[in-house]
């Protein structure tokens, strides 16, 4: 069975269905109830699941993951959203020192599946703090998974597995992305230690097969890497699209895998290149494809600035001929 | 699950005209009369002193307030602006605090004091340019003294409390001299105060005794979440809990709002510390031009609190005591046109900043990594706009 | 600099037999009187029930408990731990309180709760993992009902208040059935309230009504900082400004510190919410085995509170009430030598624990970042056997 | 003027120095008064600048950063302590939104020339939260800057710099190496704008110089480094160690030059090597060096797991075997 569904809606989709299959799944966050989220994520889950599971907290963000633990604790399994990227900091106490470690703590006595949903990166014209990819700040910490969909059916089985997973994991959903629409296919909940393990909370996948250059990205900057290799395919250029789901693990076996065989690599994301997600690509890249690569790894992201006001914002963003530019600097190699 | 006992009735009950919580501090009713009771002498005789002139100045930037809010509300609507979140209904609370202020101290707001801006005297055109997406700041600091709107729920409140804490340590609290002795204001909503950082600010203005005035305005809403998702109790309770002098005034009355706010600011100002002020008010509009209030509240609340309204209720008192000057009255009209149209014409103008500006100020002394970027886009910026005539 | 109004006295005045704070429920005096007073009836009648067995016991805790700090701090100096927080002066405050609790609440202490631990039957040696630097955490929470200890001052609290709401979910509060109603009880610091987390927890246990004890032991000080530097009005004020009820005990008398923990669980278990309680009590040793509080605090502070010795008022009880059975008072000594003994052998014995331990429980399931890693160290470490015979 | 200091009492010195030579600078945070800092490295400070300018604060570490950027604000400098690495977080927000981004967001005409002290690094037998090193954490986000001395003599200079300099500044403080000693010499107080582009604060420094292989390095693993360094010179191997000092800004233009005359590169640091400020040396080098490198950088760190209990820690803590290591891999390709 499958549906059109949007990105946003997939997520709904996803979280209803966990709601439904496991009683101890609960929604928490800034006005995840009636309103249904800012973005309209948990649209009607309140109304069918009542407002014990799907819950309006008070505006605390530690307040929100804080609790969020002590329910995991309990044996509950709560799914958390925080209503911007850049409102995620509040809590950035409880989910470094105490969701991350605390599996370890116990040495696996306790386990804390808590899943914190983030709206993030830019493009929507919003102000401040609306717009920002702070993925590597979680990604370096130990304890955490950080995952990011690109494609309505990824972030509905992606979203699944992550509160079904036995691990906390750091959800980043492109929030640029929610409206735009694909083919969702259900299938079974999955359990605890499948979904843990499950390929799409581990391992990358090629959302586009090529030979002469791998382009590297995850969440919203999927879409840039399909467009430049489009881009590129018409200038006889034949890029693969590497989309890694996940930051923590990195999938470098299957990015290493790809650059070994185009001996080219560019690594896309919209967060600050400098110490991003993406200088641990380059950094693995580098290292493990020494004698395939022809060219150094370049990476396009976010500049090493604030995010800007909303009229300079595709100026700061990896943008499609930015890719394309960095494609012909590795060819040019 | 049980229920939460609040401590305070629904914001909604039914028709009454006295706004319906207790304490509360009120000098003028709903309906334009003054209220005469022993327990509000004091506030009374701290508007004693304001002539029908102050009346009316206080009016006019109320009126302004809402001519402001309404035509950038209508900015949006026409994609003029990213963003507007409207103070409809707060003015009262607002220009009411504002006027009470000295020139010399300092405001911290959050992103919704229009009114305070507007009394402070920030250009309307400025006070644009957050919403407009086209600067995150947009006015001089330093030149109304009044700090940049922040975002990030309650992290201002710490600020302004630092703010004080300086302004003690520049020995410009309790010198008795009315033009040097400095306080700051900090504005925040209901919501603001179950974060942590608005607790943290109380204690450290409390332990500090900082001259510092915690302006809480609660307009029953955060976003979606009526107060009571965020208190049990009375909110103007939470000050008292760190040892903080509160008191709840009716926020949509501009006077009694005065009041308190001048007694708080005589306190800061002559070393007695910080003052917890809950503002009862209400959010007449919705949280921002992205939300749909008629998603989680009720028309009868809107409608009862339309019938509160805080410039109507000025408008009232200015009949009731001071006749009511048509040819003034219409002055404010043409005054608040002219606003409109001022906005209308300035705030298309305000473009983009030049690309540039994107790596300026990101430190105040040269940073390698900027630097280098920097130098990159502007390269690759030219390189463009050979190859191709444009940029993207 | 404006000083601040603590609206507290110095914690060490002159040379007053009771304790100099008001209110302040107690029900046995420094000397061990029992104290009946009209307004602390409620509580007196919490421990009519309680028998010269019960009291013996409350003593033998508290005496263990002693005697684990002493052989704690003494290990720490052998060079055995890495570090001891002691808990002298607060054995009533903990001891009493974990006595109120069922099998089927739970604890969420800070760091320094060994009586509550002793209480709750958490194996000594377990208790000094953490301190050893050996483990973490050290014992198995499930099993007596006490989660690990935290270090990160406040963050716990929110913890404890969200497995709180999950009890609610359960259907485990109100049911009337005294083996099936939970709660929680958190315990933590004076410096801790200054945290933002503990005021969100405040925050949401009203809220949601959530059925926990906040368990907060002014011992005056937090490191070097006296209770003046956290809050100008007295801490168990902090919970009322949030909507909780609150008290403050004498956290030196174990029978006082019993029934308002008794009074809070009860109102917990029944559906009635969360309670902030302030034992208000004393750090008799340093803050740690590292801190030297000569740098900070009065020799004359210290006496003083000496002479409130929280084991010399039960023991002065049970003199005036249960005689003293020297030999029952000769065999809690062997217990508690032995107790010292054991400590002493086996915590010497508490040795690394597999260097592979190092990449366990890192995650739940498997992380490729973790297996690379540990499979890169494993061959690291047997390369380096194999040539150099050590690893390092 | 030159003395024999210990590490820690270099700090103190050149906090002294700060206090003196300017009135609106200011000491705060938990313990700094009386007791001196669990460290003692404010010791005596408040004794001779008195309470108001050496301030115990209360237990709460936004609301230290949070009053210390509006403090900054009304002309003030101050320079918080955070007791150790493990409790920077509850002020991550105020550091991540707040002071990094109010320059930026007023468009230069405000400045925040706030200092945060954190001790930090292990090797002390601490207990949990204790012992990390959490500067990667700060590094990405623009608007900050992040340093960490290595010597009693850039501790002295550094701390004096960044508490001149008008941007806000990560100080991170090897507390390992507090008790270490090194003659200091003193020297002017540093102006606002000479202090902010002062070598010190943005230029990598040359701890020894060689030619086979380029250590790079910073705070507590300089030390490491130059042992390594030695055992390396009786076999035979002249290793260069490089002492970032700074994390942001990197300075690759020294690292790179001298890996263009080594060839090799090992970076060496405490903090987990996923995502650490190492990823972005060795992406840099790979890139910048591509035609000069005759091996992979390689990374010797921290693992991707929390710091773990202090019986295990030198087998967690990048050991000089382990460099040595390292350095074999990379001369050996
Ligand atoms: C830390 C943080 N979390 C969430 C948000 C998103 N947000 C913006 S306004 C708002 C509600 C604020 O309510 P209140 O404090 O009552 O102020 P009001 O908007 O009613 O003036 C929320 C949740 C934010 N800006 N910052
Ligand atoms: C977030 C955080 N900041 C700082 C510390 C360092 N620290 C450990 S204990 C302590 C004092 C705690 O005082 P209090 O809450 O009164 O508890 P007590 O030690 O007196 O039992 C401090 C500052 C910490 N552990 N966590
Ligand atoms: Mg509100
Ligand atoms: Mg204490």
């Amino acid at each position: 069975m499958s549906e059109t569904l949007t990105f946003a809606r997939a997520i709904t989709e996803g979280l209803r269905s966990a709601l439904e299959s496991d009683p101890k799944v609960l929604v928490m966050g800034e006005d995840v109830g009636r309103n249904g989220g800012v973005f309209r994520v948990t649209d009607g889950l309140q109304k069918d699941f009542g407002e014990d599971r799907v819950v309006d907290t008070p505006l605390a963000e530690s307040g929100i993951v804080g609790t969020a633990i002590g329910l995991a604790l309990r044996g509950y399994r709560p799914v958390c959203e925080i209503q911007f990227d850049g409102f995620v900091f509040p809590a950035y106490d409880q989910i470094t020192t105490q969701l991350a470690k605390m599996h370890y703590r116990s040495r696996g006595r306790l386990q804390v599946p808590v899943v914190i949903r983030i709206p993030y990166g830019g493009g929507i014209g919003a102000v401040e703090h609306h717009s920002e990819s702070p993925e590597a700040l979680f990604a370096h910490t130990p304890g955490l998974r950080v995952v990011s969909p690109s494609t309505p059916q990824d972030a509905y089985d992606m979203i699944r597995a992550a509160v079904a997973s036995p691990d906390p994991v750091l959800f980043f959903e492109p929030k640029g992305r929610y409206w735009s629409k694909g083919e969702v296919a259900a299938g079974p909940y999955p359990t605890a230690q499948a979904a843990g393990g499950a390929d799409v909370l581990n391992r990358a996948r090629i959302a586009r097969p090529g030979t002469d250059v791998t382009l590297v990205a995850y969440g919203p900057t999927v879409a840039t890497a399909l467009k430049a290799a489009d881009t590129l395919g018409a200038e006889g250029t034949s890029a693969e699209v590497v989309d890694l789901r996940a930051i923590s693990p990195l999938d470098v076996t299957a990015v290493a895998e790809s650059v070994r065989r185009t001996g080219r690599c560019v690594v896309v994301h919209e967060a600050p290149t400098f110490l991003g997600s993406g200088a641990e690509v380059a950094a693995r890249v580098s290292e493990e494809c020494f004698y395939s690569l022809e060219a150094p790894v370049l990476r396009v992201g976010g500049f090493h600035a604030p995010y800007p006001v909303a009229k300079l914002e595709h100026e700061y963003l990896p943008s499609v001929d930015r890719v394309v530019d960095a494609v012909d600097r590795v060819l040019a190699h | 699950m049980p229920h939460t006992p609040t401590g305070e009735p629904d914001a909604a009950p039914a028709d009454i005209a006295p706004v319906d919580v207790e304490p509360l501090v009120q000098l003028v009713s709903p309906t334009g009369e003054r209220v005469v009771e022993p327990d509000n002498a004091g506030y009374r005789s701290r508007v004693d002193h304001l002539t029908s002139e102050d009346l009316r100045a206080l009016y006019r930037d109320m009126v302004l307030t809402r001519r402001f809010d309404d035509e950038a509300t209508a900015l949006q609507r026409q994609g003029e602006l990213a963003l507007y979140a409207q103070g409809r209904g707060q003015e009262a609370a607002q220009v009411g605090s504002a006027y009470a202020l000295a020139p010399q101290d300092y405001v911290f707001p959050s992103y919704r004091e229009h009114g305070v801006l507007q009394a402070r005297g920030v250009d309307p055109v400025d006070r644009l340019r957050l919403y407009r997406g086209q600067d995150h700041g947009g006015w001089d600091t330093e030149a109304h003294n009044v700090h940049l709107y922040t975002l990030v729920i309650g992290s201002h409140v710490l600020h302004a409390t630092g703010y004080a804490m300086g302004i003690q340590r520049d020995g410009a609290v309790g010198t008795g001299d009315a033009a040097r002795d400095a306080a700051v204001v900090t504005y925040f909503g209901d919501g603001a105060t179950s974060q942590g950082d608005v607790s943290e600010a109380l204690v450290f203005a409390a332990v500090n005794n900082a001259p510092v005035v915690f302006f809480l305005q609660n307009n029953q809403w955060a976003i979606s979440e009526p107060t009571s998702r965020q208190s049990r109790a009375p909110l103007y309770q939470r000050g008292e809990g760190f040892g903080i002098p509160s008191v709840r005034v009716d926020g949509n009355d501009v006077l009694a709002v005065y009041a308190v706010t001048a007694e708080a600011l005589e306190r800061a100002h002559s070393g007695g510390g910080p003052t917890f002020i809950e503002a009862y008010t209400y959010r007449m509009g919705a949280h921002t031009t992205s939300d749909d209030p008629s998603r989680y509240r009720e028309r009868a609340e809107e409608d009862y609190w339309a019938r509160r309204d805080p410039i109507e209720r000025v408008a009232a008192l200015l009949r009731a005591e001071d006749g009511w000057d048509d040819d003034w009255a219409a002055g404010i009209d043409r005054e608040a046109d002219a606003l409109g149209e001022r906005l209308r014409t300035e705030v298309r103008q305000l473009g983009a900043p030049p690309t540039a500006t994107m790596f300026e100020h990101v430190y105040a002394t040269e940073h390698a990594q900027v630097q280098t970027e920097r130098a990159w886009f502007e390269q690759y910026e030219n390189e463009t706009n050979e190859t191709t005539g444009a940029t993207r």
